[in-house]
C-alpha cells in the first residue's frame, strides 16, 4: 500500500493506493494501465478513461469530461500557503493599493489592483485581519507569485 | 487582381485568414512579436518577419514596423483581423497611402463607427434606434466626473459607463447606484486610457433582461450591401461573449427583415465597404437599440458562416480585390454554436491563468470546427488575450447543436493550464440557455455569487485514484513540444495560490 | 421509445455511430476483436465487448457472438455500419429474432437487393433501367464457366464480371478479350467465394466513359421515401472509389429529378426502410442504369450530409426508433468533397501498406470533417482493410472545395506507413478532376501505365538533408504511445522490398 | 562534415552534412531546429517545416506536402534487397503459385498470388530469368519479407 498526499481546492487528502496485480485501487475505484491512458472502472461499475499529466509537483487529470488539478506532497510536509499573504496570480503590474498598514480590513475588502492580461484584476481579503505589510507600489511590475500583502489574520 | 496579404495580427484570427489565402491561392506574410516565434500562425505563413520590440505597442500596435515589413516582403494588403490594429482609422490611412490595399473599410467609416459617440449621433440621423444615453465630450478628468455624474442623473440608474473607443468589455462599468458611480467612472477611464489612449466615457441607460443580438454585413464595391442575419451573444461573463449562436433562438422572420434592414442601413450611412457587425440590445418588448458597429471581422464570425454556407473572409478577400461577392441571397440552414475556451478560472471570478498546455486534445467528429492558434505543448503567457480556441458545432436543429457541444465540450481535454471547459458544459445544462431564453445578465443571473462547479465526488475521488497510480506507474508525462525543460518547473502559476479571487 | 445501440462494426463508422449515439443521449456497446481492444472506437461506447476469436469470420462476422453480446449488455438495437454483416439478410433476420431493433431495412429487401441478380430482376419489373447484361444462375464451376463464356459472347467484350453477392470491387473483373476470360471468371469466383461465400457471376456490358452516381435516399415507417440528391464517385481505383463529391459537377436539376425519382421507385419496390443508396452509371448520353442499391449506410455519406444537411446517421437512428424522420424538403448548398487516405502505396498498383503511424496529424481550419479510426501511435496491420480515414471538404462552390482540399492534403502528414496521400493530391490537379468530367476509368486513362509521384528534386534532395540533420541531431523520434518497445523493430514491412508490384 | 547514405526509390545516394553554427546544410539547403519540426529554407529562398520520424533504419520525411522515405545505410555497406529474391510484401495466404523451378520467365509475368488484406495481390517478375526455387505452394501462410521464389537473372 502506497501513501500519497494532495493538497487540492480544500483541505489536504491522503490516498492509499493499493496494488492487485496491474490493477491499482482506491476507494472501491480501479485503475488499469490503457495505452497512454488510464482506464478506471469507478466503483459504480462505469468505465472511463482518464488523461493525467503532471507539471511541476502538480498532477492534472481528466475523467469524464471533469479536470482535477492536484499538488502533491511529500508524505509529512505540511500544507502551504495558508499563512495570510496574498500572492500575485500572475506577472503584472500594480495599479493602486487601496490599503495601509495597520489597517482593519474584513473578507471581500478589495487590498489592491493588479493589472495582468490587458485586465484590472482586484486582490480581496479572504478573512478579516491586520495589514502587517504591503510589499509593492503602485506602477510596480510584480512576478506570479510574488507576495503582495502580508494580514495578520483576526481569528 | 492578384494580391499578396502580410496579416497584422496573431493566433487564430491570423490562422483562419492565412489558410484563407493559401486556399485563395494568394500569398501571405506573417507578422510576429520574437515571443510568437514558432507560434503556430508564422507556421502557416510564406513569409515570416519578426517585428522588433517587446511589448504589444511596440510590435502589433507598431504601425510604422507593420507597414514596412508588407514593403519589404512584397505584400500589397493588409488584413488587420479582429483587436489590435483593425479599428484603427489612422492605420488605416496609413496603409492605404503607402499603396497599400486596407482589408476593410475606409478610414472615414471607422471614424465615424469606431468612437462610440459619434457612431450614436450618426445613427440617430440614420433613423437606427440607439439606446436612450448621453455622450460627454469633456476630456479633462474632473470636468469629465462632474459632467458624468450630471449626465448618469438624467440618465437614471441603472446604467452602464462605455469608453468611447472601447470593445470587448474594456473601459465598461455597470452602475447600479449612485454611490458606487464615481469609483466605477475612474475605473472605466484608466482602463480605457490604457488599452485605447482614450479616456472618454459615455452613459447608456442599462436595459436589463435584454439580449444581445448582431447581424453580420457585407458590402463590396460595386454597390451591393447585405446582411447575413443574425447572430444572439447574449450570454456573456464580464461583458464578454462566451457562447455564441445563430439564428437567434428567438428570433422571427420579421424581426429578422426588420434588424437586417436596419443594418444595412447603418452600414451604408457611412459607405461601408467590406464585413462588418452592426450590434444591437433587443429589449423583453422586441424594440432593438444600436449599440455599436464593430467594422471588422468578428471572433463569432463562424455561427454565421455555418448557417448561411458564406465564408466570410473569402468574401472579405474578394472585395479587397474590387470584385463583386460571390455569395447568393440569404439562405440560413440548422443551428450553429460557438463557445469560447478560455485559459482561465471560472470558478474564481475568471481570472486568466498560463501554464503549459501539456495535453490539448479537442473532441472529433461531423458537425464541429476548432479555431484555434494553439497547439499541445505550447505555452499559455500573461502575455496575450487568454483565448485558446473556439469550438464551434452545427446541427440541423438548435436542440441536437447543444447536444453535439456537450459532447464536444465532454471529449476536450486540455491539462496544465486551468480552462473554462467545465463552465462552458455546465452552461449548456442551464435552463435559460436550453430554452434559448438567454439575456446579458444571464450569468450573473444563474451564478449570482460566481460559479462553482458541480463537482461528482466519485470523479473526485477516483481522479486521485488517477493522480496517485500515475505517480506510482511513474507517468510523470512531460510534454515533448518545445524547450520541454521550461515545462517542468517555474511555470506553475498557482503554487503559492491557496486562496480565491474574487 | 429510448433505445441502446450495439455497433456491429469496427473503425471510423464506428466511431461515426457511436458519436452520433451519444449526442442523441443513446446508451452504446462496441464489440471488438481482441486485436482491436484499444482502438479508438471501443474508447467512444459506454461498454465494450471483446469478442473471442483470430478471424474475422470469428469476430465481427460472428452472428452468434453479436447477439449475445447485446443481450448480455442489455444493448436493444443493433446498427451494423457498412462491410461486415451489414447487408446479410440473414443476421437482420437473426437480429429480429433476438427481439433487437435492426437499424436498417428488413431481411427480405436486404435479399432482394443484395443478391445483384434479383435486384437487377426486380428493378427491371420496377420500370428502373438496368445495364444490359445477363445473370448465370449456375453453381457448379465448370457448368458456370461454360454458361458465363456463353453469355458473354451474347452481351459482347467489354465487360464485367459482377460477383453476385459483391460489392467494393471484390469479386469484379473488367474483360475486354475474349482470351482473358478464364482466367478472369476464376478470379472473380475465387475472389467471392472468399469474400462471401458464394462465387455467383453475373455479367455487364462495360458502359465506358460513364459516370458512377448514386442517389441517397432515406425511408420512414411512416410512409416517407425521400432522396438526398446524387454523389458522384466517378473516380475509382481498380473499381473502388478514391474521391466522391456532392453535388455531381455535370448534374441537372432535370436529371437529378429523374434519378432521383427512379431511386425512391427503386427503395419503394422493396419497401425500403431506413438509409440507403441506389447507384447507378450514368452514360455519356444522359441514360442512367441501375447498378446496384446498397441497404446500409455508405462511406461517402457525410458528402450529402454537408450539402443537404441532413444528418444521415442521427435519421437512423430516429427511423430505428419508429420516429418520423426529422429532416425537410431538399436544400442542396455549396460543394462537398471527400478522398479516401488509403494506406497503400498508389505508385506500385495501390498495394496495401502496413506500419506504425508515427505520426498522423490531419490538417486543420474551417471547412474540413475527418472521419478516422486511427490516432498518432496507431498501427496499420493486414488484419483489415486498410482505409485511414476519410478527409471532406465542403465549400461555397466547387472552385474552393477543391481548393481547399489541395491546402489539407498538402498539411496532412502521415509518417511510418505509405499512404496514397500525394495521389490524392495529384488527382486535385488532374485536368478531368478540375473540369468535373471524370469517368469510371478517368485514373486508367490519365495514367495507363500506374502512377508514379511528381518528384520535385528540390524537395527530393531538401528531404535528405532532413534525414541526414534529424539523425545527426538525434532525433530519433518513435511514438511514444503503446507498446513502442515494438515500433521500433520488426515492424517496417519494406526492409527487404526493392521492386514494384504491379 | 558528416556522410550519410540511403537506399530511396532509387540508386544509394549519399549526403554530405555540413554543420555552420545551428544550422545545417546540404546542396545549398539550410536547415535549423524549429521546436520539434525542422525548418527548412530551400536553396531558392522558400521556406518550409519539415517533419520527421524514424522507425527501424528508414527516416520518414514530410515537406511541403510530399512524404519521403530513405532508409539508412552504414557508410560502406552494400545495397541489400537486390539479390533477385521475391518477398512477401505483407503477411498474407498463397494462393496460386503460377510458376515452377526452371521455368524460363520475362519482366512482367504472374509468378505467385497472394491472398492478404482481404485482397489478391500477384507477384510479378521484375526481370527476365530463370526460376530456380519456389519457396511455398498454396495454402501456406508467408509471414512479411519470407523470400517466396528466388530468380536467377538473365542479363
Amino acid at each position: 500500500m502506497m501513501q500519497h498526499r494532495y493538497v487540492g481546492p480544500e483541505e489536504p487528502v491522503e490516498v492509499n493506493l493499493t496494488k492487485q496485480g496491474d490493477a491499482w485501487t482506491h476507494d472501491g475505484h480501479r485503475l488499469e494501465l490503457h495505452g497512454e491512458r488510464l482506464k478506471i472502472t469507478l466503483a459504480d461499475g462505469t468505465v472511463h478513461l482518464a488523461h493525467a499529466a503532471k507539471t511541476g509537483d502538480v498532477w492534472w487529470v481528466h475523467l469524464n469530461g471533469h479536470t482535477f488539478r492536484w499538488e502533491r506532497m511529500e508524505p509529512g510536509a505540511t500544507s502551504s500557503g495558508h499563512d495570510g499573504g496574498l500572492a500575485a496570480p500572475m506577472p503584472g503590474k500594480v495599479l493602486e493599493v487601496l490599503v495601509d498598514v495597520g489597517q482593519s480590513v474584513t473578507a471581500g475588502d478589495a487590498l489592491m489592483v493588479l493589472e495582468a492580461m490587458k485586465m484590472e484584476h482586484r486582490i480581496v481579503a479572504t478573512s478579516g485581519g491586520v495589514v502587517t505589510a504591503v510589499h509593492f507600489q503602485a506602477n510596480d511590475q510584480v512576478a506570479q507569485g510574488a507576495a503582495l500583502l502580508s494580514i495578520e489574520e483576526s481569528n | 487582381m492578384s494580391i499578396n496579404v502580410l496579416v497584422a495580427n496573431r493566433g487564430e484570427i491570423a490562422c483562419r485568414v492565412l489558410r484563407a489565402c493559401k486556399e485563395a491561392g494568394i500569398g501571405t506574410v506573417a507578422v510576429c512579436a520574437p515571443n510568437d516565434e514558432g507560434s503556430l500562425f508564422t507556421e502557416l505563413a510564406d513569409r515570416v518577419v519578426v517585428l522588433q520590440g517587446d511589448t504589444i505597442a511596440t510590435t502589433y500596435l507598431d504601425q510604422a514596423q507593420i507597414i514596412e515589413a508588407a514593403r519589404s516582403t512584397g505584400a500589397t494588403a493588409v488584413h488587420p483581423g479582429f483587436g489590435f490594429l483593425s479599428e484603427r482609422a489612422d492605420f488605416a490611412r496609413a496603409v492605404s497611402e503607402a499603396g497599400l490595399i486596407w482589408i476593410g473599410p475606409s478610414p472615414e467609416a471607422i471614424e465615424k463607427m469606431g468612437d462610440k459617440m459619434t457612431a450614436r449621433q450618426t445613427m440617430r440621423a440614420a433613423g437606427v434606434p440607439v439606446i436612450p444615453g448621453e455622450e460627454v465630450e469633456e476630456t479633462d478628468e474632473t470636468d469629465a466626473l462632474q459632467a458624468l455624474r450630471e449626465a448618469a442623473n438624467r440618465v437614471g440608474y441603472p446604467l452602464l459607463l462605455k469608453a468611447s473607443s472601447g470593445g470587448g468589455g474594456k473601459g465598461m462599468r455597470a452602475v447600479h447606484d449612485p454611490a458606487e458611480f464615481e469609483q466605477a467612472a475612474l475605473g472605466a477611464r484608466r482602463e480605457a486610457v490604457a488599452a485605447f489612449g482614450d479616456g472618454r466615457i459615455y452613459i447608456e441607460r442599462l436595459l436589463s433582461g435584454s439580449k444581445h443580438v448582431e447581424i453580420q454585413v457585407l458590402a463590396d464595391s460595386h454597390g451591393r450591401t447585405i446582411h447575413l442575419g443574425e447572430r444572439e451573444c447574449s450570454v456573456q461573463r464580464r461583458h464578454q461573449k462566451v457562447f455564441e449562436e445563430a439564428p437567434g433562438p428567438t428570433m422571427t422572420p420579421a424581426l429578422r427583415e426588420a434588424m437586417g434592414s436596419a443594418a444595412v442601413a447603418a452600414a451604408q450611412a457611412v459607405d461601408y465597404v467590406g464585413a462588418g457587425t452592426v450590434e444591437f440590445l433587443l429589449a423583453p418588448t422586441g424594440e432593438f437599440f444600436f449599440l455599436e458597429m464593430n467594422t471588422r471581422i468578428q471572433v463569432e464570425h463562424p455561427v454565421t458562416e455555418l448557417v448561411t454556407g458564406v465564408d466570410i473572409v473569402r468574401e472579405q478577400l474578394r472585395i479587397a480585390k474590387g470584385e463583386p461577392m460571390a455569395c447568393g441571397d440569404l439562405m440560413i440552414r440548422g443551428h450553429a454554436i460557438e463557445v469560447r475556451l478560455y485559459a482561465e478560472d471560472a470558478a474564481n471570478g475568471f481570472l486568466p491563468s498560463i501554464g503549459p498546455l501539456l495535453v490539448f486534445r479537442p473532441p472529433e467528429g461531423p458537425g464541429l470546427r476548432l479555431d484555434t492558434g494553439v497547439r499541445e505543448g505550447d505555452e499559455v503567457t500573461p502575455n496575450y488575450d487568454p483565448m485558446l480556441a473556439k469550438l464551434i458545432v452545427w446541427a440541423p436543429s438548435r436542440e441536437e447543436a447543444l447536444q453535439k457541444m456537450r459532447r464536444a465540450l465532454d471529449e476536450f481535454v486540455v491539462l496544465g493550464t486551468t480552462t473554462n471547459i467545465r463552465f462552458l458544459r455546465e452552461l449548456c445544462d442551464v435552463a435559460e440557455v436550453v430554452s434559448g431564453n438567454t439575456t446579458t445578465t444571464t450569468i450573473d443571473d444563474v451564478w449570482p455569487h460566481g460559479w462553482t462547479p458541480q463537482v461528482d465526488e466519485t470523479l473526485l475521488s477516483a481522479s486521485l485514484l488517477a493522480a496517485s497510480a500515475a505517480e506510482s506507474l511513474g507517468l510523470n508525462r512531460q510534454s515533448t513540444r518545445g524547450a520541454s525543460g521550461d515545462l517542468s518547473d517555474g511555470l506553475n502559476p498557482f503554487q503559492t495560490i491557496s486562496r480565491r479571487f474574487p
